[in-house]
């Protein structure tokens, strides 16, 4: 965990007074079994810990937040993860370049194609492998697409938090289906594409699906139209977020939080203009940065990002140069590079998305690693959460946006 | 003495001694409202329509809310009691007032001259009247007891709201050390 | 003013409400046993065993190379190559399971497959009663004939129909020179009845074998063709180890 | 219904009682046969028997047929509800369940009865460490509290099941328990996430409850009667032949009946004040404990209480039973009740289809900071509106326009203040 305030906790958590017909409360929630009560000043009743999760409607998974409640503000919360830990890293020096490809689908399974395009890039780094043009398009294409996917469903899940009954989600979910329809059509797979190759991509983009991607491109902004007009100016929704959830731009920094959430607390720093990698420098686009830091900017620099990506892939449309997807020199078997190491990363839709390899001349790496950015951006929960309520906690969880396979790899 | 006036009682009564012997609170508190809902049937019974709803309205629906957030925010000890060192003090103390009320509501009773009907149909109070009076005859008493209430509203906020400079979203103030006890 | 966002909000609300009694865009749902949305051409699910011919177990178009074996990340695969009562392999999987609980459909085993033996079905709705049923796929169950793989993609298998039919051609034409060179070589041999394997090779696979070929008995797995024998009827073998790799580099385990 | 059966096995029962009970439902000349239907139907069954019997059959048929009635409303709205969340949100909705073992789907009419034979048949689990019998109480109290609500409400012309005095008091007074109820069950659960929902809902409900009841004062105070039917009285008769005296066409009138129907969602723990069990924070808050049939009781008075809260609105604010134009009377009153009712529960549902959830300290402080400020601001409004009620000609004009000033006014200036601390924001680019 990160350097956070440190608050003291007014004896040790137990269960709010008159609560329970005996004076110990036996929690089957809570660790520990029982608690004891403890005595604390005269007008303060006692602290409730509450377990939320691992199962528990709005914890996107299976994480768990044990909260320490003073009344309904969290005086502490501590994080837990890793119940979806299933040795990715491992797995990952045990398998093959190649056979990596297909399990950073499963980090981030709503940003496959981002994942897959992170690792590649680092293979290709490792073993010097350029790429066709016409792949680093389609890379761009798909990865906004991704981006568009990722803070589409964000927008959604967020709105599900505060409890708007599904709609602002299933609103969400209809354009989503869209994309996913096209990576279905595409990589023959909805989630799991598993697309990139080392110097190069398996599919080549048919004409009639560029059109496809281009109408959604181009239709995509009458959505957000909707979207902003059914809950954005909303006022319950700017009470909920508005203020809640404040992460200051040193902690941001310090903790080392990438994406959104780092471009919301009004740090300048997007990947894409930092490393210019691919093509991104041949585009025209800009950063949405936010002045609070807090869960309504996070949310509407994911939108305003939506938007910019929209620009994108209409540049990238009307630039697309024809050629092949796949460097001739391609291994697609026997790939061995030369010893070495190399990180990759680039912008996912969640932030700084790395992959770092030491290959030892082998087939398969010596040393694999991720740099997840959800889990990263997951450190500093508690910072944001303290003293705010539980519902708010809800939420704050809700604008980190996370994916638990790769909280937890 | 009807039937229904002995079960009424009965429920009342019943209610209100066995809230005083429990020992949960919680049981204690809706076995109080329990109570309360019985002398609203207590009204009704005597055809008192109008004061019947009223005392289910702010007793069941209003005071009750109050009484069980007491219970709940109010720290449960069983030695409370037993070991505070002004025991006996307030023992007095709640002899004093309990037995003042009862004197007052004695001397009330006795004193007030209440005829006893011989016909099997009491008087009946229309809604109307009953505002009428409220607000004809009997408007000073109404008053003083608004005011009264008005200024124990406005202490009560006084009270609560001292103490209570910290702005939100601030994290609560250490106060004391972390120090974890198990047991 | 207080509220107007919420106006706004059941605007929106009530325009979708509408919208979705004559709004095709608004009203998305696939109603699925009914109504079946069409599978795009890519679409992948999990793989099968393609065969040529009729026969199901002797026309698979697998070696038992145990490339994909190898490469299949979830290692999901389990082949026992087949062998002949002498030992040698046939070039022939004896045992080819695919543990579907354990697959993850990545594609990574079709496109390491030198002999577009294996690729993806599109078979989705495969839901058993019993929790048990059909998680671990044998050979028999595996092997689809390559008319459901034209079936399901029929782009691909146009392209990979032509791609084996010209490497059958080529691989043919050598096989021919070399009985040639070594009828030339040995003047007094025989005139065997060698099938001349003139004929054009179909674009559609769905026909029987085009080239009678019998399996190599030679031990080793290199992709050369090894001499025709004379003795071998056409009409019942069908066309396995196609010599060619035209895709990748070196096969070999 | 049980002050009837209360009333009756005491002998000393007083006329004033007996005679608001004995009288349900009679016919008043010059209705249409239509309109009398209920009466009619109910007289063929009960006509032959002695008077006694009579009485008591005619209450027992009122019983069944509102509580018939509303158990058929209550699986309906279920459905409609889920239908036009589903519409709302671009999906179907249930549309499957049909008559069983044919192939009919009847628009996934069946629903409600799939979902009631689930209920029923489901495990009834009660935790071990419960408070076992107050576990079991609360639905019941819940369920008991709600239905008690129906017995004032006017259905119809004539159609009230207990003409009481003071019934929009009795009305409030039995509503008022369904918050113990909520509170024992979120208690008893010995779940904390029940027990934070609990101390949610006594929160929410004691912040509610005033301005729900300061918001129907003004109506009490035009009508000059605490009785529903002479609410409904109070608002018939149209302006001009074709204006309904209606409450809610009046300043005060509307921004009552806008208090009291924000209230009513409060009371009624619906969305966006859905905070006792809101699902993304406390599972199911109160509810997490109970399953099978407990929970379909819970759900079913929650529905109740709803559909009672909406009747209520519809007698205070929409004129009760009447029709909205003078021709539409041919229409049996009974019909234009339940079609103002279920644009006010579809209302409830457009609402919940959209709004996200407040937080409980937003909930307390939107009621004691905007709600009942501005109920006392509408008393002050109605009672303006009373006291120039002989104004006409160009005073009519300005007594109008003094009145929305008396509303608009002050919804701005607080709104304001409420929504000080937050605001759509612009962004900057890098």
């Amino acid at each position: 965990m990160t350097n956070s305030p440190i608050v003291a906790l007014h004896g040790t958590p137990a269960v709010a007074g008159g609560n329970a017909p005996s004076e110990i409360c036996h929690s089957p929630l809570a660790p520990g079994g029982a608690h004891v009560r403890s005595v604390r000043d005269e007008f303060h009743g006692d602290l409730l810990e509450v377990s939320m999760g691992p199962h528990h409607p709005s914890t996107h998974g299976v994480f768990r937040m044990i909260a320490t409640l003073d009344g309904e503000t969290i005086v502490k919360l501590k994080p837990v993860f890793g119940y979806l830990h299933r040795n990715h890293e491992k797995i990952g020096e045990n398998t093959t370049y190649l056979g990596s490809m297909p399990y950073t689908d499963r980090l981030d399974y709503l940003c496959s194609m981002t994942n897959n395009w992170a690792y590649a890039l680092a293979v290709e780094k490792l073993a010097g492998q350029p790429v066709p043009e016409r792949t680093e398009y389609l890379r761009v294409i798909l990865a906004e697409l991704t981006r568009l996917l990722n803070h589409t469903c964000l927008a959604g899940f967020l709105l599900q938090d505060t409890g708007a009954s599904g709609t602002p989600l299933m609103y969400a979910f209809r354009e989503r289906e869209k994309i996913l329809d096209l990576f279905e059509a595409l990589s023959g797979s909805r989630m799991m594409c598993n697309y990139q190759r080392f110097g190069g991509c398996r599919v080549d983009a048919s004409p009639e699906w560029l059109e496809a991607a281009k109408r959604l491109a181009d239709g995509y902004n009458e959505f957000l139209d909707e979207y902003e007009a059914l809950i954005t100016g909303n006022e319950i929704l700017m009470a909920r977020t508005q203020g809640v959830g404040v992460m200051p731009r040193q902690l941001a920094v310090s903790a080392g939080i990438t994406g959104p959430m780092l471009r919301a607390a009004g740090v300048d720093y997007d990947i894409r203009k930092v490393d210019g990698y691919g093509v991104y420098p041949r585009f025209n686009f800009r950063v949405p940065l936010g002045d609070h830091g807090d869960t309504y900017d996070r949310y509407m620099i994911r939108v305003l990002e939506m938007r910019e990506s929209i620009e994108i892939l209409r540049q990238a449309f009307a630039q697309l140069p024809s050629g092949p997807i796949m460097d001739p020199k391609a291994k697609i078997r026997g790939f061995k590079p030369k010893p070495g190491e190399a990180y990759g990363r680039i912008e996912g839709p969640k932030g700084e998305i790395g992959f770092y390899l030491i290959s030892d001349g082998g087939a398969n790496p010596y040393r694999y690693r991720v740099r997840p950015p959800s889990f990263i951006n997951l450190t500093v929960l508690e910072d944001m959460c303290l003293g705010h309520s539980i519902a708010d906690a809800v939420i704050i969880l809700g604008s980190i946006d996370i994916v638990l396979g790769e909280v937890d790899r | 003495m009807s039937i229904a006036f002995l079960i009424i009682a009965l429920v009342t009564l019943g209610s209100a001694a066995v809230a005083m012997s429990l020992r949960n609170l919680i049981h204690s508190a809706l076995l109080l409202i329990a109570s309360w809902a019985g002398i609203a049937a207590f009204y009704l019974w005597a055809g008192a329509e109008f004061v019947a709803f009223a005392q289910l309205l702010v007793y069941v629906g209003a005071v009750s809310m109050v009484v069980l957030f007491a219970v709940l925010l109010t720290r449960q000890s069983r030695v409370d009691m037993a070991i505070a060192p002004d025991a006996l003090r307030r023992i007095v103390a709640a002899l004093l007032a309990g037995g003042a009320t009862l004197g007052v509501l004695f001397g009330a009773v006795v004193s007030a001259p209440l005829p006893i009907a011989a016909s099997a149909t009491p008087v009946t109070v229309s809604v109307r009247q009953m505002g009428q009076e409220l607000m004809g005859t009997h408007a000073a008493a109404l008053l003083i007891v608004g005011a009264l209430l008005t200024v124990a509203l406005l202490g009560a906020i006084i009270l609560a709201s001292t103490g209570r400079e910290d702005p939100p979203g601030v994290a609560p103030p250490a106060v004391a050390p972390p120090t974890r006890k198990t047991s | 003013m207080l509220g107007i966002g919420l106006l706004k909000g059941l605007g929106v609300t009530a325009k979708n409400l509408v919208g979705s009694f004559h709004d095709p865009a608004r009203l998305v749902t696939t109603e699925y046993p009914e109504q079946r949305t069409k599978l795009p051409e890519n679409y992948r699910n999990f793989p099968f065993l393609v065969y040529d011919g009729t026969a199901a177990i002797d026309g698979l178009r697998c070696v038992a190379c145990k490339i994909c074996e190898v490469e299949c990340p979830p290692q999901c695969i389990y082949i026992i190559p087949d062998r002949d009562e002498k030992g040698r392999p046939t070039k022939k999987p004896k045992v080819f399971d695919i543990d579907i609980s354990v697959c993850m459909s990545c594609q990574i085993c079709v496109e390491v497959c030198p002999f577009d033996a294996i690729k993806m079905d599109q078979q989705y709705e495969i839901a058993e009663a019993d929790r048990f049923d059909r998680l671990l796929l044998k050979r028999e169950a595996l092997a689809k004939p390559n008319s459901y793989y034209q079936e399901i993609h029929p782009a691909e298998a146009a392209q990979v129909d032509a791609m084996l039919a010209e490497a059958r051609r080529k691989a043919d034409a050598k096989a021919k020179a070399a009985a040639e060179a070594a009828a030339a070589k040995a003047a007094t041999a025989k005139p065997g009845a060698a099938n001349p394997p003139t004929r054009p090779p179909a674009p559609s696979g769905s026909t029987p074998a085009t080239a009678a070929m019998k399996p190599a008995t030679a031990a080793m797995p290199e992709p050369a063709v090894p001499p025709v024998q004379p003795t071998q009827t056409p009409a019942e073998n069908s066309a396995t180890g196609n010599p060619v790799a035209p895709k990748t580099g070196t096969p070999g385990a | 219904m049980t002050l009837v059966q209360l009333s009756r096995v005491t002998p000393g029962v007083s006329d004033w009682f007996f005679q608001s009970l004995s009288s349900p439902f009679i016919a008043a000349a010059g209705d249409s046969r239509l309109e009398r239907l209920p009466i009619i139907a109910r007289d063929l069954l009960t006509s032959r028997l002695p008077e006694p019997w009579r009485w008591w059959l005619n209450s027992l048929l009122a019983i069944l047929v509102v509580l018939f009635g509303f158990a058929i409303l209550f699986a309906l709205l279920t459905l409609v509800e889920r239908k036009v969340l589903g519409r709302v949100q671009n999906r179907p909705g249930p549309n499957r369940t049909g008559l069983p073992f044919t192939k009919l789907r009847l628009f996934g009419l069946g629903q409600p009865l799939a979902d009631g034979i689930k209920m029923l048949t489901k495990e009834d689990i009660v935790p071990r460490s419960a408070d076992k019998l107050l576990h079991f109480l609360a639905p019941v109290a819940l369920l008991a509290f709600s239905i008690l609500t129906f017995a004032v409400l006017p259905f119809g012309r004539n159609l009230v099941p207990v003409e009481l005095d003071a019934g929009i008091l009795y009305f409030f007074a039995a509503g008022a328990g369904t918050e113990l109820a909520v509170f024992m069950a979120g208690w008893a659960s010995r779940n904390k996430y029940s027990l934070l929902a609990a101390m949610r809902a006594l929160a929410q409900l004691i912040s509610y409850e005033l301005p729900l009841l300061l918001s129907f004062v003004p109506v009490i105070m035009m009508a000059g009667t605490l009785s529903t039917t002479g609410v409904v009285e109070a608002q018939a008769g149209w302006k001009f032949g074709f204006i309904p005296h209606w409450h809610v066409l009046t300043p005060w009138g509307f921004a009552a009946f806008v208090i009291f129907m924000v209230s009513a969602l409060a009371e009624s723990n619906r969305s966006p004040f859905d905070l006792p069990e809101a699902e993304s924070e406390l599972i199911a808050g109160h509810l997490t404990e109970y399953s099978g049939f407990k929970y379909a009781l819970f759900f079913m008075a929650e529905y109740f209480g709803m559909c009672a809260l909406s009747a209520m609105a519809v007698t205070l604010f929409l004129g009760g039973w009447r029709a909205p134009l003078p021709f539409l009377e041919i229409v049996p009153s009974y019909v234009w009740f339940a079609l103002k009712l279920f644009a006010l529960l579809f209302g409830f549902i457009w609402i919940r289809a959209t709004f996200p959830r407040l937080r409980i300290d937003q909930l307390t402080r939107f009621a004691w900071k905007f709600l009942v400020p501005m109920a006392l601001i509408n008393l002050g409004t109605a009672a303006f509106w009373s006291l120039t009620c002989n104004w006409s000609g160009p005073l009519q004009l300005a007594r109008w326009a003094i009145a929305l000033a008396l509303v608009a006014g002050p919804f701005v200036v607080m709104g304001r203040k409420l929504s000080r601390d937050y605001a759509p924001r612009t962004y900057r680019y890098a």
